[in-house]
């Protein structure tokens, strides 16, 4: 089955790239954008039928691999 | 399918030619055949518009041990040490997609280069965007910048130097060239002809995708506005898997297991396995079920076009299959057996157990249509007429602070401090000098490279622009005291089956040739973009010629950098002040009309070694050419490298300042000298019958002339500084 | 004095390393991140590079390979172990250091030379070098160092900034600061002073001919301090 | 109002990071991962209360920048 995780910086760590972005934006007269944000988005394909297992398994490999605790939260959904 | 006419004009051939291809093989082929023809006969591998005039190219030179026709040429640098390089267009995939279309550029030289064998040492880059205005050309040149260097970082090869320009002539179709330059033992270079029969034929690198097929037909396709349907075939480039393939590659070169290697580039697996087996006149037998593939249920159509990055083909001796893979799965790349070499001089593929195609190979390469095109000569400009009144209202210091901020002369620190220069520990010219130079690792040796062209001086008049291009690399060479050993060319021009353009691409071709002959400087690799337009517009005549010198001690290296207060400033060379074509004419009289300046290949040698024997002398501490925008701008350039000002002379000549300091007349150098010097600089320089002018002296931090100019080198360097960045940061 | 440089794929700046180390008298040798044994060393180099193409985040990747796990317990047993760049970044990946390194503040690739500070002489990296500000070249995409404000009072109580970004004279300026770093922080140790992970590369300033001499200065005094 | 917004890239292009990441959790022993693809997530906060209207200023934002569609999808969420 696919499982999909969003990881994301925790609030309050600074997220040049998406500053930049929003800044591009508003340079862009999209004037209304206030702020902008980016994350990293993961699309898991896992041999394994069971729903509940493939989460928790997926969220074992978020804690170990795909998000930095540090300054990440990391979402299935 | 059935194949027709109409399925062949899709694949980019032309009615005669399906009716050759037909003709050939005495019947239709299949449309995998087909894919395989259009791939082989298209510009972009058959060379089939440029070939008659290719060959005229000066390619013999007592140092060259490989000319045109391999991945690469070679030259002997002494000590078994060789050079390997060249230089490749990424134009129409760095259009539709500038990161990846930069970035994979830059890959596929690269390989190129360790294909034969050699540690890549250096990479160089020449990229030449629309008009600063034009909306597309920020994001571009972001994109573009961004894509070479996250490429050439990731796989730890430095950039060297480059060369960036603007013309609104590139508004519609950018050019980006990369070259690469690398090290091999000369006893140990690999080529691409393959030999003997029943040798393995080995598919090592990435797996195959979908991505860019049709991609040798895009690069040779007129854009129009369809170009967003044309966006699929774009490839991404993964600079990791070929830094792990440069190095399990040359491990396995290490040891004698490889007969031929070709990379995988326009055309991919096509193009490099008819090569390997036309070079060796042998036939190539694959199956392509094999072939590792990243996705479900390829095709042998699209499996045969797929332009997938980081990948390789290798004829190996029989038996070292085992050992090979060893290698292979240590870097964690892919490899499998996919076919061998036969008799039949044909290439004959199979899939799922059955021949799928089967097409002699003769008809691929040496059978591939030759066009002799019609071409129309550009006529010499006449002189402009430049009226003294002309020059009433100017003043030297705004004419010089414009030129210095003007896109083309301005600094382009901006980009290249997002090119990791340093890598390799080598480097001793960074960007920002004549050429860039790097040594040879562990050896008292260096090698120095540019990148040069001049499209605005070709546009004029092609013949004298191709010769000046050799000229301006020879020069840059000397000036960072290299001697210049051969060059590689990446000839961008508009569309052959248009007279003009195809007159200038003959033109341009025949100075080069010229010049490379006079100065003794071969030609040993190269490429040629055609088709570089858009909307019926061609971009201007832009040949890139790629310069490489060696230094035989690298503690010879001279900067531009003014060195001394007291020292000494002279101008080789005769100032006659053409100003046709110049960066004056162009940014202060907006003239855009005349004749570039003349080549003078007498001049251009002798005072070119000239200034080589100065520098043996250690008689010299500074030397730089004068190129675009004349005497002032060139030194104002070293003013700002040094931290140094300068005081110059009155003029003794007889034409006026503008002309005498924004002139752009060839052949001609600055030099730094301690005034204990001056006598045998001056004795060498008559005794060579150079002529020189006595500019000025070099002070702490002012540059002066006359009541004419005084300003600090801090305000000319912010007015040379500031146009890039400004331009991108806002 | 023998020194172990770990090559993880996609290291570019092995060799560099390798050949620094050997020219200031260290005897260095080369081990494959599949390996599982470090030979006897006195001090381990991650160098520079894009380890596993920097994919996911810098470093992540590299802290998950197999020759690690000898990294960490050298290091705990007290071993010197110097991360440079891409070293400073796998080293923080596996908890080694605290913080990140972020994405550089203005987003582009940087490569040039900057100034640092020493902040602290009473360790075996800078004892006994003469200097407190010396000049450095740095080349990275991801040095904008990070950590939470708990952490930052730790780090700054424990003394653990080894250099910070500063102009010749040695101030911290934020115009100074090519990154965006917390505190303008271009380096970092552990608690014990015996792990290193800074962003500059020393490896590339040891003779006139290149961007600088002052790397020498750092390898002459790490080898005079064994 | 807050938009989010997925960027992924198109089928078949290939996605090196996704890659290394799926081989990286295979050799840490989750051997039943098939197959990882990464993207971009966006966080944008927009001001706009009716909803119609900020997904539709944000789609034009993904033509226009968010993502190059030579190469990616984008897909609000
Ligand atoms: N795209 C580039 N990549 C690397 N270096 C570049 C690039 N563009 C310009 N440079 C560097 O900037 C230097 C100055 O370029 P340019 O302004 O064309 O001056 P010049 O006329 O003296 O050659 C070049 O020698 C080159 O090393
Ligand atoms: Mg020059």
């Amino acid at each position: 089955m696919k499982v999909k995780v969003i990881v994301t910086l925790k609030n309050g760590v600074l997220d040049p790239q998406g500053k930049a972005i929003q800044q591009t934006l508003n340079g862009m007269n999209y004037c209304n954008i206030d702020k902008v944000r980016q994350g990293k988005y993961f699309d898991i394909e896992i041999n394994e039928i069971d729903e509940n297992k493939a989460k928790s398994q997926v969220e074992e490999m978020c804690k170990k691999l795909l998000a930095n605790l540090v300054i990440e939260d990391y979402k299935i959904i | 399918m059935e194949v027709n006419e109409i399925i062949a004009i899709e694949h980019g051939l032309k009615k005669d030619e399906f009716k050759k291809i037909c003709d050939l093989l005495k019947r239709v082929p299949n449309i995998i055949e087909l894919a395989i023809f259009s791939a082989m006969w298209n510009e972009h591998c058959s060379y089939k518009s440029s070939k008659k005039h290719l060959k005229k190219l000066n390619t013999k030179g007592k140092n060259v041990i490989q000319g045109p026709g391999e991945n690469a040429g070679v030259i002997d640098i002494g000590d078994n040490d060789a050079i390997v390089f060249k230089i490749e267009s990424h134009n129409h995939p760095s259009f539709i997609e500038p990161y990846q279309g930069a970035a994979t550029g830059v890959g596929g030289i690269l390989r190129d280069i360790f294909t034969m064998g050699a540690r890549p040492i250096a990479n160089l880059n020449s990229i030449h965007f629309g008009s600063p205005q034009h909306k597309k050309t920020k994001n571009l040149l972001r994109g573009v910048v961004k894509g070479i260097g996250g490429y050439g970082n990731c796989i730890g090869v430095p950039t060297i130097a480059g060369q960036t320009t603007f013309d609104e002539s590139y508004n519609g179709n950018i050019l980006v060239n990369a070259m690469t330059l690398g090290l091999v033992n000369k006893n140990k270079i690999f080529y691409s002809k393959a030999a003997g029969l029943d040798k393995p034929v080995i598919y090592v690198g990435s797996k195959t995708g979908r991505d860019g097929i049709h991609g040798a037909s895009m690069a040779s396709a007129i854009f129009d506005d369809r170009i967003e349907e044309k966006k699929p075939t774009v490839q991404v480039g993964d600079p990791f898997t070929e830094k792990l393939l440069l190095e399990a590659c040359l491990e396995l070169m290490a040891d004698k297991s490889i007969i031929a290697i070709q990379d995988m580039g326009a055309a991919g697996l096509t193009s490099s396995s008819v090569e390997m087996a036309s070079k060796g006149k042998l036939g190539i037998e694959l199956n392509l079920s094999k072939i590792p593939c990243r996705e479900e249920k390829m095709t042998p159509y699209e499996i045969m076009l797929s332009e997938s990055q980081e990948r390789m083909l290798i004829v190996l001796e029989s038996g070292k299959e085992k050992k090979a893979k060893k290698i292979f799965d240590k870097w964690n790349l892919d490899f499998a057996v996919i076919g061998k070499t036969t008799n039949t001089q044909k290439i004959e593929l199979f899939f799922e157990n059955k021949k799928v195609a089967e097409i002699p190979i003769n008809l691929l390469a040496e059978n591939a249509p030759i066009y002799d095109r019609k071409w129309k000569k550009t006529k010499l400009p006449q002189k402009l007429k430049l009226e003294k009144n002309l020059f009433k209202s100017l003043n030297l210091t705004d004419c010089l602070k414009k030129i210095l901020a003007s896109p083309n002369i301005s600094d382009k620190q901006w980009i290249w401090d997002q090119y990791d220069h340093t890598v390799m520990g080598d480097t001793i010219q960074k960007p920002g000098g004549d050429a860039g130079v790097v040594r040879v690792h562990g050896s008292k040796k260096a090698v120095a490279s540019t990148v040069d062209s001049s499209a605005s001086y070709c546009y004029a008049h092609p013949l004298t622009g191709g010769k000046q291009v050799v000229c301006e690399s020879w020069r840059n060479l000397i000036s960072v005291g290299a001697k210049p050993a051969a060059i590689t060319n990446c000839l961008n021009f508009g569309n052959p089956e248009n007279e003009k353009n195809m007159g200038e691409f003959v033109e341009c071709v025949e100075g080069i040739t010229e010049a490379s002959k006079f100065l003794n400087f071969p030609v040993v690799s190269g490429n040629v973009s055609f088709y570089n337009e858009t909307k019926g517009k061609g971009i201007k005549p832009t040949p890139v010629i790629g310069g490489v010198g060696v230094l035989s001690d690298y503690k010879q290296i001279l900067s531009m950098n003014l060195k001394n207060i007291g020292n000494l400033v002279l101008v080789i060379g005769k100032t006659e002040g053409h100003l046709e074509q110049s960066i004056f004419a162009k940014e202060i009289l907006s003239e855009k009309k005349g004749p570039p300046p003349e080549i003078n290949f007498f001049n251009e040698k002798n005072n070119g070694e000239t200034i080589l024997k100065l520098i043996e002398k250690n008689l010299i501490v500074s030397c730089h050419d004068i190129s675009l925008g004349g005497i002032l701008t060139s030194v104002s350039k070293m003013c700002i490298k040094g931290k140094k000002g300068i005081r110059i002379n009155p003029l003794k000549s007889l034409i006026n300042k503008f002309q005498y300091f924004f002139g752009e007349d060839q052949g001609r150098y600055i030099i730094e000298l301690n005034k204990k010097n001056f006598d045998s600089v001056k004795k060498i320089l008559d005794q060579n019958s150079v002529y020189f002018d006595n500019l000025g002296i070099v002070n702490d931090n002012k540059i002066i002339f006359n009541n004419d100019i005084n300003l600090t080198v801090d305000e000319l360097k912010n007015v040379n500084k500031t146009w890039l960045k400004r331009y991108m940061d806002h | 004095m023998k020194s172990t440089v770990i090559i993880f794929p996609g290291s570019n700046c092995d060799r560099d390393v390798d050949v620094a180390l050997k020219k200031f008298g260290f005897k260095n040798q080369m081990v494959w991140h599949n390996d599982c044994s470090i030979p006897k060393s006195d001090l381990i180099v991650l160098p520079g590079g894009f380890s596993y193409g920097d994919y996911l985040r810098c470093g992540s990747i590299a802290g998950k390979s197999k020759i690690i796990n000898s990294v960490i317990d050298f290091a705990n047993s007290g071993g010197l172990v110097l991360g440079i760049c891409n070293g400073f970044q796998i080293l923080t990946e596996t908890n080694l250091l605290p913080g990140i390194l972020q994405h550089n503040k203005y987003l582009n690739f940087i490569c040039k030379n900057v100034f640092v500070k020493i902040n602290n002489k009473e360790n075996k990296f800078f004892k006994n070098i003469k200097k407190n500000i010396l000049e450095f070249h740095i080349a990275h995409n991801e040095g904008n160092y990070f950590c939470s404000e708990n952490e930052l009072k730790s780090i700054e109580d424990n003394n653990q900034i080894a250099v910070t970004y500063c102009n010749h004279e040695g101030s911290e300026n934020e115009e100074y600061n090519p990154n965006g770093s917390v505190k303008n922080i271009a380096g970092i140790f552990n608690i014990k002073k015996n792990i290193l992970g800074m962003m500059p590369h020393p490896e590339r300033m040891i003779d006139s001919y290149l961007s600088g001499e002052d790397g020498s200065l750092f390898f002459e005094n790490l080898l005079e301090n064994f």
